[in-house]
């Protein structure tokens, strides 16, 4: 059995597998599924300063070996999800977990930092500037090296745990935007959040999607994802946890192989709720095969060439 | 390794029953995960990549280890599953959503439109062994899309409304409910938005109404389908797809 | 039967389906297949002023519901084009066709316009500015709008046909690129090139493509073209052209539906050599299903909304 | 409509030749378009979208409406073919690529390494049909992996290398034709690179050498598999497979 633990800011992880934001829920709801104590760490949905109901349905539509979605952060606010959703969470999951941190305007994402990292159960922020699905904030922020920067800094100041900022591909130049976290002193980065995509239907011509976009995810964003992390992880020197159409045990390789340190899964969890217990095991025989014994060792692999 | 509201199927029969309409059994231990009629499975279509989701379809009658439900082919996705052969494997997650409420006593009244109808069977069926007296109004566009109108028939009246009036009563099913004064005490109801809204407007009290919404996941991760109530923020998948019709939102 | 007819700049097509530019050569060889004759125009191969080799080997690599090719616009020269490629076809096409126009530097971009446009057999100009696969020249016109607009300004003095603006989806804002170019003087729009891509090999971790980076395509794509067809005619008066994962009928008409007066099939001939034939049936099978009985009916359908 | 170059095909028999190498017989009229030995097909896995490009086979053996060709299960589109039955249908494009010419006249050595067998027993079969006398050396990582060395028997000597001497002469299929003094006026070659490119180097004249190429298309439309020749840029697809031994570009 290869060693599958990865060190990575704020985060000691039995193994590089994590679900992504947004399709884990607060994370218990999958322990009916397995024991998620297996996950490395879990990134739960994005929290803003007050609750929000999200945008009108239909919210998800299908594209060819992926998903659309456009949830508009619904999440029932800070306070509860400090008191509740995570204190629900607490006798699931004893690993740290990290915090998905959205917001609308500078204040608000300082803020939902601030407090989120204070809570126990949190080891890292994930600081996502890259949501195609609501109008103000999110998005700027991440199209942005300037804003990026700017945002980065103000939350270093107040997060107690490593910040992590979750890039948006949706960019001319993502590794401008990388360094430019990076110089402002974030610990990772975590990328790549959805691309942005439409569908229509073919009867009334309407978008499929009440809020008419939506975020594309799933295996077919996987090439994407490849490309802009082999990139980013050539130009930085923080980590990378890697993400975008993983959905089995090779797809976490070639990520890591790309250059992640650690990977997210994040639609897949959808499809099928034990996905990431089986990429789990599926990555643990893969490395035996391979000849693997330390999983850390794949980490950047084809940098070489 | 057993696993939690999920199984892999065996296709034990398939029937045509319209021009676009299937019937399909499938045989697998996890139906045990099945706790109310009214409940829907989720069916991975096919073991590749595409098409990628689930498609979520309505229970029509279950069994110890069986499911029945009723398809519509009506994209790629149901597509593929017309043309499964006996046989073949279904990978589905089963036994979600909260399903329907059989209320025990007092008159029943069983409201189908479309592919709305066959959830409505296993629930006529569970309420007749309840002694519940039940009658069924089924909705269809036109005559050579009707299904199953014998079938509710071993439970009660059944009256039929088709739009263009080829088949029994022209017109919708609230039409004839109002024609025929149809007597009851409680309702249930699946079948298109509009027909919903109309019931939930007219019939504020005592139904459950079975919603659709597009669905990334049907068990309750992604915030797909939630939608507001009266009651509160409501996932279609967990907390639905049966809502009361007095917590419904009533547009215009 | 719907009438199929798309007048463009520069194009008068019986039907609005185009062979996308790199996937149908110079048109001929599908000639063994089908009748050529049944398309609307033929976007033909990228030209350069000199002879140009292209990548080494491995250039196609596969993914999710696409694949990705790194070509680098391999194509005989301009001379050659003129004089051969474009004789070959004469016999077995009848139309115009759109001649897809690359470079190196604004000057080779300018004078392969200027002689292609001079050759009888061509209708207009497409301007790849987002070939991803090459090193100098291409994407940086297609990334940057002043340049763009140059380039497009350039070109539009020498054409003697109307002139298309080959766009990349690897931009921020696409939409300011169009504008761009639609005050620069184009006649239309074509759209969209590639996504950036990568695969990598998971015994020896090296890129699977030798060029590293392909460019994605094929249906995995659709989602994201047909938002950025949808944003760019909302915003623009002249045509697009609409291409990116179009694989049968529907897709036409979903793409039309988003806004495109007309479209390309790309990869969809490489893994069919009948696919254009084919959509061209099914489009007029489904137009008839629907009850459209013109199909500039439905261009834009989406924007009411 | 009957189209050029291309057919539906339906599986008639699948031999499992090793642990992961299957032999499938396919039957369908398109099979009349391939014209040499050596010529491909390329294979629609199933009417998804994904796997979304075809995948290309050597052919083994053709008859009149049936094609044999043989496989390594290595990724996805392998293994799902590995898994079809008889009766399924394969939508195939079939004739593809230039194959080998075979010289009537002289002794001829077939060399195949690995998967680079198949192609050479119609080539063999041709050849002896000629009235050639052939000689065949076959490479194969470990005897588990070998596969058809009775069938080349029925043409002439065989002669079996494997890299671990696990069976026949330890090494590769050069040091088989040095170590026996191998006589021949031509030889054609399928198999790795680096053998095809060791030969190249070692006997420049009179070999046919079979490539591979990733492929976008398999016939000549996307320049995917063009590479350079001492005689021009060639498609593999379709100024190859076959490369002649003295235009190839010997590295090194
Ligand atoms: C709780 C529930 C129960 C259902 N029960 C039945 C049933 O018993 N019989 C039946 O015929 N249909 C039922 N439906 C609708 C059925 O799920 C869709 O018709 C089916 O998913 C269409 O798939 P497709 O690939 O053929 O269509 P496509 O249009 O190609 O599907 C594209 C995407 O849209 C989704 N989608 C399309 N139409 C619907 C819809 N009406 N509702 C939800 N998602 C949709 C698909 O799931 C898929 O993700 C039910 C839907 C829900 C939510
Ligand atoms: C002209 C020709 C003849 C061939 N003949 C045979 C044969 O007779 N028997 C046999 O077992 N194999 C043969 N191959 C190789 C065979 O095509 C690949 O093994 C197969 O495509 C792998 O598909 P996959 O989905 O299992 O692998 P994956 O690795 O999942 O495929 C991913 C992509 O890479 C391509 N690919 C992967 N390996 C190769 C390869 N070696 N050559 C070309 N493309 C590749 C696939 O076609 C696909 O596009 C031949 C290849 C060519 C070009
Ligand atoms: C339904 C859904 C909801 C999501 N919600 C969030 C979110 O709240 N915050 C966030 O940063 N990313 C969110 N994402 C993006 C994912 O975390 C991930 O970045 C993206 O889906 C790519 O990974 P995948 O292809 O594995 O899904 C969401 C994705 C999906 C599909
Ligand atoms: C093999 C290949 C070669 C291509 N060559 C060119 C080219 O020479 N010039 C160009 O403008 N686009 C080229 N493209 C891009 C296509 O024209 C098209 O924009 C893109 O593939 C998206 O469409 P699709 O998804 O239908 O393939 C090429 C694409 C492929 C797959
Ligand atoms: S479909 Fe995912 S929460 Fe209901
Ligand atoms: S594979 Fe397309 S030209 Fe050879």
């Amino acid at each position: 059995m290869a060693n599958l633990r990865v060190k990575l800011p704020g985060l000691d992880m039995k193994n590089p597998v994590i679900p992504a934001s947004g399709t884990f829920g607060f994370g218990y709801g999958f322990a009916r599924f397995y024991d998620i104590n297996i996950l490395g760490s879990i990134m739960i949905k994005a929290t803003t300063l007050e609750p929000r109901f999200g945008n009108p349905l239909p919210r998800i539509a299908e594209g060819p070996s992926g998903m659309l979605n456009a949830i508009g952060l619904q999440n029932p606010g800070i306070d509860v999800v400090l008191n509740e959703s995570l204190e629900q969470l607490r006798p699931l999951y004893k690993d740290k977990v990290i915090a998905n941190v959205a917001g609308s305007s500078l204040e608000e994402y300082v803020e939902v930092a601030r407090r989120m990292s204070e809570h126990d159960m949190i080891g890292a922020l994930e600081i996502n500037i890259s949501c195609p699905n609501v109008k103000a904030g999110g998005i700027q922020f991440g199209t942005d090296a300037t804003m990026a920067a700017t945002l980065t800094k103000a939350i270093k100041e107040v997060s107690k745990v490593p910040v992590y900022i979750k890039l948006s591909p949706n960019v001319t130049d993502i590794v401008e935007i990388a360094k430019a976290v990076e110089a402002a002193g974030a610990d990772g980065i975590t990328m790549i959040n959805t691309l942005i995509g439409m569908r229509f239907d073919l009867k009334t011509g309407k978008p499929i999607i009440a809020n008419k976009t939506g975020g594309y995810s799933g295996p077919a964003i996987l090439p994407v994802a490849l490309n802009l992390v082999y990139k980013v992880t050539k130009a930085v020197k923080i980590p990378v946890i890697g993400m975008g159409g993983i959905s089995c045990g090779k797809d976490v390789i070639e990520m890591m192989i790309a250059g992640a340190s650690a990977v997210a899964v994040g639609s897949q969890n959808l499809v099928d709720p034990f996905a990431c217990m089986t990429i789990i095991e599926e990555l643990n025989e893969l490395l035996d095969q391979m000849g693997v014994s330390d999983i850390n060792d794949i980490v950047g692999l084809s940098h070489q060439y | 390794m057993e696993k939690y509201l999920s199984g892999i199927f065996t296709i034990t029969t398939i029937n045509q029953l319209t021009s676009d309409v299937y019937e399909m059994t499938i045989k697998g231990e996890a139906t045990k995960y099945i706790t109310n009629p009214g409940q829907f499975i989720n069916i991975k279509i096919n073991d590749s990549k595409e098409p990628y989701l689930r498609r979520p379809m309505s229970i029509a009658r279950y069994f110890d280890d069986k499911i029945v439900f009723i398809f519509r082919v009506v994209g790629e996705g149901t597509k593929i599953l017309s043309k499964k052969k006996v046989g073949e494997k279904l990978d589905c997650l089963v036994g979600l959503g909260n399903g329907f409420t059989p209320v025990g006593n007092g008159k029943a009244l069983l409201i189908g439109g479309g592919l709305g109808t066959p959830p409505m069977y296993e629930l006529g069926l569970q309420l007749k062994q309840m002694g519940v007296e039940v009658t069924t109004v089924l909705g269809f566009g036109t005559s050579d899309q009707l299904f199953y109108e014998d079938k509710f028939k071993e439970l009660g009246p059944v009256f039929v409304a088709t739009m263009d009036g080829s088949y029994g009563y022209k017109g919708t099913v609230i039409d004839v409910i109002k024609q025929e004064n149809v007597e009851f005490d409680n309702y249930y109801a699946c079948g298109p938005e509009p027909m919903l809204m109309a019931l939930a407007k007219t019939y504020r009290q005592n139904g459950q109404l079975s919603y659709e919404a597009r669905m990334g996941c049907g068990f309750g991760a992604c915030m797909g389908c939630s939608c507001e109530t009266l009651t509160g923020d409501k996932r279609i998948c967990v907390e639905g797809p049966i809502l009361r019709s007095d917590e419904v939102i009533i547009d215009g």
